[in-house]
């Protein structure tokens, strides 16, 4: 049988030749020609995982993978420019990316936007361009967040002078600025508070009013001594507001869900004997289940200055009692030091570790049983989010 | 019978004396879109290579029977599978095609190597056989250069490997 | 005496209620410029720390002394020294600071990180110390900031540690 | 002695505190205030070498670092975007890269750029803007390359179309767009010739006039047959034109000296036992120290389809007598398989080598002696350039 139509036209005798040569052999059939498609993604499932990556030695390059904690696959990804500012929305639809992008790529004019991702396509669908003053600093919940009922898009800014921009996302606009005095950051709670924290270990609340512009502001007392033990900005989303944990491995409980912050009573991770030998420290440093009421901390021992160390072992606390439940040395899963951890809120939760060779263990949350290592997930890992 | 890749090399040869690589190469990638759309014929597909989509050797492996010729990262690294582009990519309606053999079936199928393009370089799995590739003088056998070179967003992500058809001997 | 140290967290304290963080950092920024730019006295540098320039513990090194709250890539692997930005880059005229240890004379000198800025992460000597180092909140003392942030080209590049002088105990 | 002057101006307490310090301890001196500066490059060296770093896995953030032979360091780097086109003027003076910008990173409009940089100075002097037409492949030196005056500059482009556009560098300016008729790259002779190589294997070559418009074009015979044995397209610089080797080993050895090209009868790298199973293969698939008539090549083992593997051996070999002078297996300098090779053109030249873990070796060129090894020198070295 022969193929060698010169004078057809080349689409039609292609065409024959496929089809002709599929049909041509009876047993077994070969196989079929293919369909070229973009894959969809399967629903939305809690073990999901949004990994930031730095990418720091290519920093221009940072991204963001979608990663399922159950077939340990990629599902995607999410370019994220230069030192970006990742979050998602309260219903987990968007992905927001705040990032600076230069004209020449390390060089020429800067432009700060914020991308908007779907996150059921993974394609941007729309995009804001911000003042060139947007917070380029280790990753946060805080750098850009929502309010919680998605009206109101915070982000942070410093220039060095601090301030932030409140966006509104369903009409794509900058509504305004806010200055913070000095305090940094965006935590957002209620429908139209923004606090930020002050280098006098006071929270800064400002109350918005419904065109985004400033309506009030507080100063609360200090809540943490930022001389003799200072918490991470890191904070960890509670019930009813954030965990700061301290350098010292103080846990500072924040309860937002008031006009005005209410501060409980901390609580220490380490004993006395444990104190300033055993200490949290990391990039992300600690994850909470909310329902379970637990804490998972990535600790090592080290003195002043070795708070970014990254953990060790990985401690699990009860957080009503303050009770150590479990201590998991992350080395023998094969890990080097954890910088980052996770964990999913559905009743049969997966812990999820990041360590400094990029690594990304999955882990059952409740027995501390390893179930993966995805070998450099990324370049530089730094922060997860539950999708 | 030539196979479909002979034809491929046949005709761009002698095309490439009289016309310019632009209109030939606009052919080509219409061509290969085309083929690439052809509907899935009602065919079993069970029991076969596709059955060997383990770990080891599967689609998620550099050494699987399609990669013969990509040069990049595989889409199925990447959200994407052996044939089709990661989530909110999309694919180069140009490329280059291999040959490669299935041990599976001990055919050959010529494969149409698309890059999915649009989102930065997805860096996992990466995966360089050049069974029959040719340089970029021969571009339609060439896995050097970007393929998403005409798409709107042309910066590349990964590669997928579509079988177009059994390449008769 | 009181450590220039002091003197700076003492200040923005005080002032940290009362002025924006931008006129702050502005003359922040404005002094360890002016430091930065003091007269080399001419003081003998030979036989003490600067002799520990070898390989193992020198300023190509996370360990050597200089560095103890530097987080980024060592400008010493990159094409300038500790105290000199590549070729090509420009130095950030805002930056943090640290208070060091030299263990090579006793004494704790105050050390000024600036970043160096216009071209993309050297990628080379990554090194994270945080001696004394503080959150954004308090953003003198902080080594997570991007602090070409205010350059006209603002990409990070690496880091330096410069000598400002002697942090009195 | 104290330092409180709250009342004085910050800039004034904190300059004669410092003078106080810095005077105030006798024996021995403490360390005096240090300049912060901008390094001067050393003067140029024979044993420099430009490694270009596709940052395949960045593939946005390519970069060429400037490595020093004999000192071991890195002396700079030059940013380099994505999948760029990398050479130098031919008096060493200045890096010319042709790259690709994307208005967000990643996505968005593309800027096709020629950028230059003062080699001098590593610091980016101007740049031309192309239509978005430039080859994004594996790098060469014909994907840009100057005029052996200096005077033209051109960039390969391909759409998938193959042309190439001319510049005037000096004025920073596009000249004009040559069709190649499916040809490919650039490969300069003459104050005013550029061949390009074609899928039959011939080379179409372009005359342009003094205004850089084509005044002539020829085709010559086929010098290799790209079906039975198709040539890399790295050529390597002889005295009088470039060497290009085939995949089986075959030397073309190709004179661009005249007006038209000239042929030499090919030869082989490998004995009639050896071909087909020693192969030539990599990225940077030779170096030549053209005084010394010296050609160096990264050989392996393999079959059909080998032609990227990379070099476990690097073979040296006497051009004019086409006698293989010696073979020095990479595996003993602890390296893995060699993609690119480059020799320094000075009396005491130094090869480098560069392998697939990114890892760059420093060898005497004469003896082979392993000198150093800069391991992770950049993501994925793919080809070095002589200063």
């Amino acid at each position: 049988m022969g193929c060698l139509m010169r004078s057809a036209p080349l689409r039609s005798a292609a065409t024959l030749c496929l089809t002709l040569s599929v049909l041509a052999h009876a047993a077994p059939p070969p196989l079929p020609a293919e369909h070229l498609t973009v894959q969809q993604l399967p629903p939305k499932s809690p073990h999901w995982v949004y990994v930031y990556d730095e990418a720091f030695n290519n920093e221009i390059d940072a991204r963001v993978h979608l990663f399922d904690g159950d077939s340990y696959r990629r599902l995607g990804q999410i370019d994220a420019g230069f030192t970006p500012s990742v979050n998602l929305s309260p219903d987990g639809a968007t992905t927001v990316v705040a990032t600076t992008y230069f004209a020449r790529g390390s060089r020429g004019a800067r432009t700060d936007v914020v991308e908007f991702t779907d996150n059921t396509t993974l394609a941007v669908t729309g995009e804001i361009v911000l003042p060139p003053k947007r917070v380029e600093t280790a990753p946060s919940l805080f750098n850009i967040a929502y309010s919680p009922d998605g009206h109101f898009l915070y982000v942070a800014y410093l220039t060095p002078a601090a301030s932030f921009g409140v966006l509104d996302p369903a009409h794509g606009k900058v509504l305004g600025e806010i200055d913070t005095a000095g305090c940094v950051l965006v935590i957002p709670s209620g429908p139209n508070r923004v606090s930020s924290i002050c280098e006098s270990g006071r929270l800064l609340t400002v109350t918005l009013d419904t065109q985004g512009h400033e309506a009030a502001r507080a100063l609360s007392e200090p809540f943490f001594d930022p001389d003799r033990d200072p918490v991470f900005v890191q904070g960890i989303p509670t019930t009813r507001g954030y965990a700061f944990l301290s350098f010292l491995g103080e846990v500072h409980e924040v309860d937002l869900s008031g006009t005005r912050p209410a501060f409980a009573q901390p609580w220490s991770l380490v004993s006395p004997a444990e104190q300033g030998r055993w200490r949290p420290g990391a990039d992300q440093v600690g994850a909470i289940h909310r329902a379970l009421g637990r804490l998972y901390v990535p600790m090592h021992q080290g003195g002043e200055g070795t708070h970014k160390d990254g953990g060790t072992e990985i401690w699990v606390f009860d957080m009503p009692s303050h009770r150590r439940l479990a201590s998991w040395p992350v080395q023998a899963a094969g890990l080097s030091r954890v910088l980052a951890v996770q964990v999913s809120q559905d009743p049969a939760p997966i812990l999820f570790a990041a360590s400094n060779a990029a690594d990304v263990a999955v882990f059952d949350a409740l027995s501390g049983k390893l179930r993966h290592v995805e070998k450099h997930l990324g370049q530089t890992p730094w922060m997860m989010l539950n999708p | 019978m030539r196979s479909l890749d002979h034809l491929f090399e046949h005709s761009s040869r002698s095309l490439a004396r009289r016309t310019s690589r632009r209109s030939l190469l606009a052919s080509l990638g219409q061509l290969l879109t085309g083929a690439a759309l052809l509907p899935l014929l009602p065919v079993d597909r069970g029991g076969r290579a596709w059955a060997s989509d383990a770990k080891s050797g599967g689609p998620e492996t550099c050494e699987y029977w399609k990669y013969c010729a990509i040069d990049g990262f595989l889409c199925s690294c990447c959200g994407g599978t052996s044939s089709s582009c990661p989530p909110g990519t999309a694919s180069s309606p140009i490329t280059w095609i291999g040959t490669c053999h299935n041990p599976g079936d001990g055919r050959d199928y010529i494969v149409s190597y698309n890059d999915c393009c649009g989102k930065t370089s997805c860096g996992n799995c990466e995966c360089n056989r050049n069974e029959r590739e040719k340089p970029v003088y021969r571009p339609s056998r060439n896995n050097d250069l970007n393929w998403c070179m005409a798409n709107a967003d042309s910066n590349y992500h990964c590669t997928v490997s579509v079988i177009l058809g059994v390449a008769e001997k």
